[in-house]
């Protein structure tokens, strides 16, 4: 790693064309086969259920500020938190990482030009859209209230038709998924840039490579589920309706097939993030960057073996249950590798506290805190007492919103200046860091408390002595919604005013800090050549003496 | 719950495996301290420690260290093991069934629970239980996958259409605990459930003799409305449930959805109650379950009386507490024994004790 | 976007995202196994509700699968193996560069893949004409004994067991009657059978827990129950092959396409990867075909014996 | 082009395979057919009760394994094509394994009443 191969373009004279400025059509927007616009059009679309998402959410906390139904009746609260759960998981939360900060940044971080299949990945957007909204329209029109699981056979035989529609929705965006998953796995395969090897990988790549595995392995299984939820309704054909000889917990597995492993398509890029914060803020390589790697890896893998445990009280074999039991007790341990690399990293590290690395900050503790309790709702008997209570909706608000929402907050506000070229607020960044950090514990800490207590989830009304713990969750709420709001506000408003942000503004040693802000269509003006490990901030990293740097940015 | 503190922090421990239920919990939260506060010592500490002196440092490299990731992989799995050890020991206390344990009978139905003991008692959203019994419940369920949830016992089981489940407890401490529904199931979800009633024995074979109603017609009609046979689940004030609003009804005249007329008055809301499917009310499906067999003739003079309550200017009219004269009440005590449900527990329920059931099944 | 870059040694065929022509080839190759990979597991959610409800209801799965066209099943298989075979030549013809061949092959694979269809047809036709589609009045509707004995007797009866020879034609007159269906509801008649099938598992003694649930009411045998369960071995039949006749339809509009390329002379020794792609895609619906019929054809005719 | 050790230059492989072993490889398909047929008459289930089903798919999986190595020559190509395809094939067997590990030790031992 002696010879340094300068891969920056010459610095003296600006870009004319990057990617948002060449074409402003709209047709060079919705015709594109830019991965970057894509990302960008991704980012948009998300953001919007994000906040479809939030709103409804916005009106659970509400309803259960009294213990009675009173804000909103059973019917419309069981509307409205299906409603929910369906837009986030589907609509944002599952696309949120990989369609908008991978699509941007992995052919970016492995020196290539584009995804391997452009027009594939424009299809992806574009099939992603129609289900979006063929569900939305769903949801909020007719309204469907059968949670987001889709439970038979209260989903085929006594929810309203909607159910076929949002199913048919969600059949469309699982297709969409599966393809941005193929795209990955392909292009990481073979368009990675000369030199760079498998282990020189920046680790948000290795977690998305994961990622993309439990897509493509897994989406299909939900798509053909549903396919079965909708002819057993449609033509009540005694798949899953036991008058018929259909068995009712087959649904349970093969929905569950898909969406335990989906909940790792939802933290695994979050966590590829975080170790790219880590690393970056602290600047140094990662701690035990192989482990890292492979845990990702094997959290994909292991994650397939443990979907049973949602099944814990439904009455499958408690045979079966020990063994969904266990194994779920093993898929933490590759976590727990995770969040020790991740604290070793820190160690003798120089750490700065940019606004990304807060929020990275409050991943590792909200992680903890919702891996952890994981842990409780792995152990079977345990379970049976936690299950379908707010102790589960507590668990996966602190690693969906705790930990992946937060991770995808941090890697935008990390990018933002490589996406855009331009430079957010700071203080603002910090403070709406600290109030979601704040709002969020308050809002969800209190469920657990009320789980244990025993407050069964998807209860439009509860029983009166549990009030006070619901006012501070939805005091919580608040605080989170205001410190959700203020990203929307201060990182739009650096488009229209904010400073240009530089190339490398932190001087970091990334593939994609050594191309302009924003990138040009093609990404990179010379082809570039690696000869550096990831994270590698000592002086022969290929980039310019970090003084002279200094010197300019001061 | 009987927890009167100001904020509720832990359930009634009120069955015989409650507390290995609770044990487990605090061996896992002490795990959990055990490595959260570990990492978050950690994390604080090189935050502090480490912070940027020099912008765009190159601070020494560190590799990783083969012994520490063995460490931290190997540590965490030992740890994990015992946890599963232990809450394989709790599940099986928790799902391996009692051989010799008294039966009841469960059917969960949209959005009411039936009981029945092995003596015959059926009752609706209770359930009544002598201390110090192992119980077992035999349960499934007439619609849709609904879930048994007694929180002070710690245990819950889902209840699957097309075949039994099963569920066992022994209830060690008397008093009124939450019973409910924890799979979602639909509309009234939320107001499937009930209380379950942990008498001494001496009270529970009262209980099972029957005993006189130390309420009033109208709010023994209340409870039986609101609680025990979960018509509020269907007939809800608002009219958005599945049956129509009782509110007014009494002493108007009542289309039917053959095209005839109807006066409301006793024998027509007992026919309703007995025999649903004769006289359809207009705009509504035939959905209403006969409740043959599990009111008494008794229970059923004080829903009319309570029915009539709803209607202040009809009650006026009627007067006292009805004696409607039933149309074929004969046949039914001839088939069932008149000791089935009976509408008063000598322990907790009191009207007062009601309010709080009252507002979760109620608007 | 591709007009940005100034590379002039581009082959024709090189999308713009590619460094050269084996990355390219090599992208394609792994996006399609890759695709494939998700196409199984797309499958697999169907094998394995297959298992579960095979596993549950042998019998009725057995009754139920000696009523498909044995005789007609392996012939498909055949007729696939064959167009596989071509399919494989096409490519080994596209890769020696000869363009005339490949056309033969391409035509002849388009040929055995619409033959397999066909065939499809006239036993979705025959399952229509017999009240075995498992969607509430999606079957034929016949009036009464005498009108149907008329219009469609003969042909039923060469499909009947089909495979074993003329030992059933006895039923002939009694399936006259039996399939009288006036609302198009899925039917099941064929008790002579079932009834044997029964009582050799009820001597042997195995009938599943399930079974014993699932085919009596009251310790009766339930004529009604049975046939409710034999619904589920046609759903399952109607699922997984129409799903597979699905995937031979986008095949064959593969194939066309490859067709024109393969005309206009595009492929060479150096560059034919789509049609080897293609080829991975025909072979893929292929083997799915080879699991399926013996799952589904041959699951219970030993029984017949 | 990075590192190409996981995937083998695909261009060589027509020299593997020409048009006599095309037709073996049929025939033996067509073979397999036909024995899949014939010995689905026989009754084997006094061998052991599944052992029908048993030949049925060990047939039908040489048949695949043909398939797969030659037709789509996968016996030639990398790692990585090789990984995938074992790999798929495990990720199905989890699914069904661990389905039915369920359905099929649903009320016993212990736990039934
Ligand atoms: C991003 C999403 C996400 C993630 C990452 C996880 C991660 C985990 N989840 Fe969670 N989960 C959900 C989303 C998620 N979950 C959702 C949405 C539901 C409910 C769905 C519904 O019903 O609607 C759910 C429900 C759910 C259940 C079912 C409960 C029930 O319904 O009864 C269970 C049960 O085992 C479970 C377990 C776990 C475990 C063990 C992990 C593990 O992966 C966590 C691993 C992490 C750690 C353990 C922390 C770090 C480790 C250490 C600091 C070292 C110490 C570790 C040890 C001693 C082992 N989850
Ligand atoms: C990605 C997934 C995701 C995210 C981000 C969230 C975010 C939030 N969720 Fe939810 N939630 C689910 C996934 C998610 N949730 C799922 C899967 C369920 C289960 C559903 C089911 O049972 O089927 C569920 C259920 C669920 C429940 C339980 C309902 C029940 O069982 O009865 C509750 C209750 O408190 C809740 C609250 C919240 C809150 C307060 C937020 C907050 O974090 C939201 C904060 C964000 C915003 C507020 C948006 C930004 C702001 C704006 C767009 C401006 C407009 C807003 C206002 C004016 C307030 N969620
Ligand atoms: C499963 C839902 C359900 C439950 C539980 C239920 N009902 Fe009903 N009820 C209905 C429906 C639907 C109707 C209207 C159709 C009909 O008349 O049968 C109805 C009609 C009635 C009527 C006639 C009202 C009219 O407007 O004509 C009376 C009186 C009545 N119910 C009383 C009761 C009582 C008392 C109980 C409890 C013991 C009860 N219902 C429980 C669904 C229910
Ligand atoms: Cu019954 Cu929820
Ligand atoms: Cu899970």
């Amino acid at each position: 790693m002696m010879e340094t191969v300068a891969v920056t373009r010459d610095t003296s004279k600006k870009p004319e064309l990057h990617y948002l400025n060449n074409g402003y059509s709209v047709a060079s927007w919705l015709l594109t086969k830019d991965h970057k616009r894509i990302a960008m059009l991704y980012l948009m679309s998300v953001s919007f259920f994000f906040m479809l998402g939030g709103i409804f959410a916005a009106l659970i906390r509400l309803e259960l500020m009294t213990p009675n139904s009173d804000l909103l009746e059973a019917g419309t609260y069981n509307r409205v938190f299906t409603a929910h759960g369906v837009i986030m998981v589907f609509l944002f939360l599952i696309p949120a990482i990989p369609a908008t900060l991978g699509n941007f940044f992995v052919p970016l971080m492995i020196g290539a030009k584009d995804l391997a299949f452009p027009r594939i990945n424009l299809l992806s957007w574009y099939l992603y859209m129609a289900g979006g909204l063929i569900a939305a329209y769903a949801l909020m029109n007719g309204g469907v209230d059968t949670g987001w699981t889709f439970y038979v056979p209260y989903s085929t035989t006594f929810s309203n038709g909607w159910v076929l529609v949002t199913g048919l929705g969600a059949f469309v965006i699982g297709f969409s998924s599966i393809l941005t998953g193929l795209n990955f796995i392909v292009t990481i395969h073979t368009m990675r840039a000369p030199g760079m090897t498998w282990f020189r990988l920046p680790l948000f790549i290795w977690s998305h490579y994961a990622t993309s595995l439990i897509m493509i392995l897994g989406t299909p299984v939900v798509a053909i589920t549903i396919l079965l939820l909708a002819l057993e309704r449609v033509a009540k054909i005694g798949i899953f309706d036991p008058a018929i000889g259909g068995d009712p917990i087959l649904f349970q597995h093969l929905f569950w097939f898909y969406s335990h492993p989906a909940v790792y398509i939802m933290v695994l890029p979050s966590m590829g993030i975080i170790s790219e914060l880590i690393a970056n803020f602290s600047r140094k390589r990662i701690f035990g960057y192989e482990f890292v790697a492979f845990s990702s890896i094997a959290i994909a893998v292991i994650g397939f073996l443990v979907w049973g445990h949602h099944l814990f009280v439904s009455g499958q074999s408690v045979y079966a249950a020990l063994v969904f039991s266990i194994l779920t007790l093993v898929v933490a341990i590759p976590s727990a590798v995770k969040t020790f690399n991740w604290t070793a990293t820190l160690y003798k590290g120089s750490i700065s506290y940019d606004t990304p690395m807060l929020y990275a900050f409050s991943f590792l503790g909200l992680f903890l805190i919702g891996g952890l309790t994981g842990l409780f709702l792995g152990t079977a008997g345990m379970d049976i007492h936690l299950s379908d209570t707010y102790f589960i909706i507590a668990h996966f608000h602190y690693v969906m919103v705790g930990s992946t929402v937060i991770g995808y907050l941090g890697g935008l506000h990390y990018w933002w200046s490589k996406m855009t070229g331009k430079q957010y607020s700071e203080f603002w960044g910090k403070i709406s860091a600290m109030l979601v950090f704040v709002g969020f514990n308050l809002t969800f800490f209190p469920q657990f408390i009320l789980g244990y207590l025993g407050m069964p989830r998807r209860y439009a009304s509860y029983a009166e002595e549990l009030q006070v713990l619901n006012i501070f969750s939805t005091a919580g709420a608040g605080v989170l919604a205001v410190g959700m709001i203020m990203p929307v506000i201060y990182l739009t408003m650096s488009l229209i005013n904010g400073k240009d942000a530089g190339d490398n503004p932190w001087h970091l040693p990334g593939l994609e800090w050594r191309t302009s802000s924003p990138p040009p269509t093609e990404n990179f003006y010379e082809p570039p050549v690696v000869t550096w490990e990831a994270y590698d901030f000592s002086e022969d990293n290929g980039l310019e003496p970090k003084k002279e740097v200094a010197k300019e940015t001061v | 719950m009987q927890n009167n503190s100001w904020i509720p922090l832990f359930p009634d421990q009120a069955s015989s495996f409650a507390w290995q239920v609770d044990a487990l919990y605090f061996y896992i939260i002490a795990v959990c301290l055990f490595f959260g506060i570990g990492v978050v010592i950690a994390v604080f500490w090189f935050a502090m420690k480490y912070r940027e002196t020099e912008k765009y440092a190159s601070p020494e490299e560190i590799h990783g260290s083969n012994v520490l990731e063995i460490t931290w992989t190997a540590i965490p799995f030992i740890i994990a093991m015992t946890i599963f050890v232990f809450g394989t020991y709790v599940f099986f206390t928790l799902y391996r069934m009692p051989a010799d344990a008294t039966e009841v009978y469960v059917v969960g139905k949209q959005w009411m629970w039936k009981f029945q003991h092995e003596t015959g008692q059926r009752e609706i959203n209770e359930l009544h239980i002598p201390v110090n019994t192992k119980i077992k419940l035999v349960m499934t369920t007439e619609d849709v996958i609904h879930d048994v949830f007694i929180p002070a016992f710690r245990t819950k089981a889902d209840v699957v259409p097309g075949r039994y489940t099963y569920l066992w407890f022994e209830a060690t401490k008397p008093g009124k605990y939450h019973l409910y529904c924890a799979e979602y199931c639909g509309l009234n979800h939320s107001g499937m459930g009930g209380w379950v009633y942990v008498m001494e024995q001496r009270d529970y074979d009262n209980w099972l003799a029957g005993n006189v109603s130390n309420q009033t017609p109208v709010e023994a009609g209340q409870d039986l409305f609101q609680n025990k046979l979960g018509c509020a689940s269907c007939h809800q004030d608002t009219g958005s449930g599945r049956g129509p609003s009782l509110k007014g009804l009494f002493g108007k005249d009542q289309k039917l959805s053959n095209g005839q007329t109807i006066k409301v008055d006793e024998s027509y809301i007992h026919e309703s109650i007995l025999n649903p499917q004769a006289q359809i009310a207009e705009g509504f499906q035939p959905i209403m379950p006969t409740f043959k067999g599990q009111v008494t003739e008794d229970q059923i003079n004080q829903l009319v009386a309570y029915i009539k309550s709803l209607n202040p200017s009809a009650a006026n009219s009627t007067g006292s507490n009805s004696t409607a004269k039933p149309n074929a009440p004969a046949a039914n005590t001839a088939t069932k024994p008149p000791a089935t449900t009976n509408t008063n527990t000598n322990t907790t329920v009191k009207p007062a004790a009601n309010t709080a059931s009252n507002a979760r099944g109620n608007k | 976007m591709s007009d940005t870059h100034a590379h002039d040694y581009h082959p024709p065929g090189l999308q713009h995202q590619f460094e050269d022509m084996k990355q390219q080839e090599e992208s394609n190759t792994i996006g399609m196994w890759m695709f494939l990979a998700q196409e199984i597991m797309f499958f697999g959610g169907l094998f394995t509700a297959y298992l579960i409800f095979r596993s549950r209801y042998p019998m009725a799965f057995a009754a139920g699968s000696n009523h498909l066209d044995a005789f007609l099943g392996g012939l498909n298989t055949l007729v696939l193996i064959v167009s596989s075979l071509t399919m494989a030549l096409t490519v080994y013809y596209a890769q020696k560069g000869n363009r005339n061949l490949q056309v033969i092959m391409i035509i002849l694979t388009m040929i055995f893949g619409s033959v397999f269809l066909v065939v499809k047809a006239v036993e979705y036709t025959d399952k229509y004409n017999h009240g075995l589609v498992p969607f509430a009045t999606w079957n034929k509707k016949t009036k009464g004994e005498a009108e149907h004995a008329k219009t469609e007797e003969p042909k039923e009866v060469k499909h009947f067991f089909a495979s074993e020879g003329g030992e059933k034609k006895a039923g002939g007159a009694e399936a006259e009657h039996h399939y009288v269906n006036t609302t198009g509801e899925f039917q099941w008649n064929d008790w002579e059978k079932t009834d044997e099938l029964i009582k050799e598992a009820q001597q042997g003694n195995f009938l599943t827990d399930a079974e014993k649930i699932g085919y009596f009411s009251n310790g009766e045998f339930d004529k009604e129950k049975f046939t409710g369960r034999v619904r589920i071995f046609y759903w399952i039949y109607f699922a997984m092959t129409g799903l597979h006749g699905l995937h031979m339809i986008v095949g064959l509009g593969m194939m066309l396409w490859l067709l024109i390329m393969a005309w206009r002379n595009t492929y060479s020794a150096e560059y034919y990867t789509p049609v080897e792609i293609s080829g991975l895609y025909w072979h893929f619906v292929d083997i799915v075909w080879i699991f399926l019929f013996p799952l589904l054809y041959l699951l219970g005719r030993h029984f017949l014996h | 082009m990075a590192d190409n050790h996981d995937n083998h230059d695909e261009h060589e492989q027509h020299e593997h395979m020409n048009i006599p072993k095309y037709i073996g490889i049929f025939l033996v398909l067509v073979v397999g057919t036909i024995l899949t047929y014939v010995t689905a008459q026989w009754n084997l289930d006094v061998i052991f009760p599944g052992a029908n089903t048993l030949l049925a798919l060990l047939i039908a999986f040489t048949k695949m394994s043909c398939v797969v190595l030659f037709f789509m020559h996968v016996y030639w190509n990398g790692k990585l094509i090789w990984l995938t395809v074992v790999g798929s094939f495990v990720f199905l067997a989890i699914m069904f394994a661990f389905t039915m590990q369920d359905y099929l030790t649903r009320g016993a031992g212990i736990f039934t009443k």
